[in-house]
């Protein structure tokens, strides 16, 4: 059973590459690049990668390359840095060592191109060993009706007192920036005020209660009184201020009185 | 499993033997371990029938069964009769186990210590008190959420036009705060001497809250919102 | 039953009794009904933290595990062990009666094998290094692919130049290929002392005289995937 494999990449044969460069009808695109057709020229020497020939090699890819050209075949950039990598090193592994020289020798350039191929090899093997290997639900299964785990999310709320407390003097603060708009009906302004007094001040030279200025529509409800008298209180220091109103009062809680100011 | 090897004799019977031999049924706890597997990996419970058909020929799924639901009778999970087909089921003792409980501490919204704050201090206190003095709505959300946390509850309506609920906070507020009652809460004055509030808030406003606290239990008065108006 | 119930004297650890007496821990044969209902439930692999998160207080899920697993040995399911994780399948050699439960699974292109095959051997793994032991780029779309199901993942980043990201195989591949760690997979060992897992390639450029395997062993220690240090 773990032979075969379960995922189907395209089996080797699928490459088989005849011997004989004339012969050499290749899908390019088919190829995962120069490395990959290196392997795969490789195969056609049937010897031990570890045996193989690569000038042997190297002179196959040269082949194919020259014959795509003579083809017009388009290669891609990576087959002809390849070519011209595999050309470099069949000079190296032709021509004498020059001591002088002090780069690769063809057989060390060899070496590292056999290593690329047979770590290529290797990874390609061991996709494979992954592959014929028991995968979940091919081989063997998970539980088929899995229970759900019901998740249950318990929200702890921290709020201390400070926090609450912070909270209501937010909003308390808030008050006084907000626009004034609530309760319009229960409301006295200052304005009005200002506007009543001028009126009855006209007529008025006598010391009056402040109260008396009270419009009478305003002084059942204890609110309604607050608010009209302190409208009105602040009127007349308006009008102290400008100069048209005296003030007085007698004591501390005793009545506030106010009078028309002689203008002379 | 060396029983279940011995019973393996008895369980054949006479009339199967025949095919038995033919097909070369296979082991019972061979068979066992079969129907344990195709339980296990199966979407939906399976039948007796639907056993058999996937068994190899000559196989026993009925005794299998039954040894079965014998072994995980004392398991973490049982062998359960679902209609006419078989399952594997968590036992029911075991249920809880499936909860994945996960706490987490989060904070409070602003909007939500704010509604209990007002709550707090005003009480009783209506829905439409609570968002004049907000100057915002309040969701359903918020409250929801502070009547599930036990801080505030409905208290009793007011004696106003379309007499609305009102609310209150619970014992299990004052508890979780330490408070003897409501009237515990620190005054204005207290917020405004411990740096809560601007210092320009004016005296009138200490006043009122005093007054607050002392008309806290005097409850039902209509003017109360007024008074956080001015 | 019996023999478990005798082991858990020896179970508990000196320092944990106290805790163990405060919280009161179920009885060993509870505590592996419970893992074994936990497991039973979870299509994924569940970590011993998780069992122990979801056990009562003072329990030992490890020891309960090593039960079962014993007890799963020769079952049609087996508990194995995935990663940090633990999950209960069903036993391989009967994979000829789940033909019915098998899904349709995507045929994955050599490419995305091979992608595959590197990333689990060599991790962590960059994308150069993927190119450079390919011979070739490695296409978005095939790295989309496997992050997509679930089978690699981003690691940390190479402090070498540019930093680049790294990829790693998931906890839900070692599940799918039914490994119990990176260090399972089939060859390991073999590629490792031939050399053949090297994240650095000999430059072909420049390529330094002694190139061999012994050096190629020696290089670039700091590169080494963690998981294959040994």
């Amino acid at each position: 059973m773990s032979d075969t494999p379960n995922l189907e990449f395209f089996p080797e044969n699928d490459y088989i590459v005849e011997n004989s460069p004339e012969n050499l009808v290749i899908n390019v695109d088919g190829f995962e690049g120069p490395l990959d057709m290196l392997l795969t020229l490789s195969r056609t020497q049937k010897v031990d990668l570890l045996k193989i020939s690569i000038s042997q090699l190297a002179s196959q890819y040269l082949d194919f390359v020259a014959k795509a050209k003579e083809l017009r075949i388009e290669l891609a950039a990576d087959y002809l840095v390849m070519a011209a990598w595999l050309a470099f090193l069949k000079s190296r592994l032709l021509l004498p060592k020059d001591p002088s020289d002090d780069g690769p020798t063809g057989e060390e350039l060899s070496a590292i191109l056999a290593f690329r191929l047979e770590r290529l090899q290797a990874m390609r093997n061991a996709g494979s060993k992954l592959m014929a290997r028991n995968q979940l639900g091919k081989e063997f299964f998970s539980r088929g009706i899995p229970e759900n785990l019901e998740k249950k999310r318990t929200i702890n709320y921290t709020l201390s007192l400070l926090d609450l407390m912070q909270g209501y003097a937010r909003i308390r603060t808030r008050d006084d920036f907000r626009p004034f708009t609530a309760d319009r009906e229960n409301v006295f302004t200052i304005e009005t005020a200002l506007e009543r007094m001028r009126k009855m001040l006209g007529f008025s030279g006598e010391w009056n209660d402040l109260m008396s200025f009270l419009p009478e529509e305003w002084q059942n409800e204890p609110k309604r009184v607050r608010a009209a008298t302190a409208a009105t209180f602040a009127a007349t220091l308006e009008l102290v201020k400008a100069g048209s109103v005296e003030l007085r009062q007698s004591e501390t809680f005793a009545k506030i009185e106010l009078r028309k100011r002689n203008s002379e | 499993m060396s029983d279940q090897t011995d019973k393996s004799s008895n369980k054949r019977k006479v009339g199967e033997v025949d095919q038995a031999n033919l097909f070369e049924a296979p082991s019972v706890p061979e068979q066992i371990r079969m129907v344990e597997a195709i339980l296990f990996a199966s979407s939906a419970p399976v039948t007796v029938n639907e056993l058999k058909s996937r068994m190899p020929q000559g196989s026993d799924p009925e005794s299998a069964l039954s040894e079965l639901k014998l072994h995980y009778r004392t398991r973490g999970v049982n062998l359960v009769k679902v209609g006419d087909g078989w399952a594997i089921r968590t036992s029911a003792d075991l249920s809880f186990l499936m909860r994945k409980e996960t706490v987490e501490t989060r904070k409070l919204s602003r909007a939500a210590v704010e509604t209990l704050a007002i709550i707090a201090y005003h009480q009783p206190v209506t829905r439409l008190e609570i968002e004049e003095i907000r100057g915002v709505g309040v969701s359903k959300g918020t409250v929801d959420l502070l009547l599930e946390m036990d801080w505030i509850k409905f208290g009793r309506r007011k004696m106003t036009p379309g007499r609305p609920i009102t609310f209150v906070v619970t014992q299990h507020f004052l508890d979780h705060f330490g408070l003897e009652s409501a009237k515990d809460l620190p005054g204005l004055r207290e917020l405004k001497s411990a740096g809560l509030l601007e210092s320009t808030i004016p005296n009138m406003k200490d006043s009122v809250a005093d007054i607050n606290k002392e008309d806290a239990d005097l409850s039902d008065n209509t003017d109360q919102p007024e008074l956080f108006v001015e």
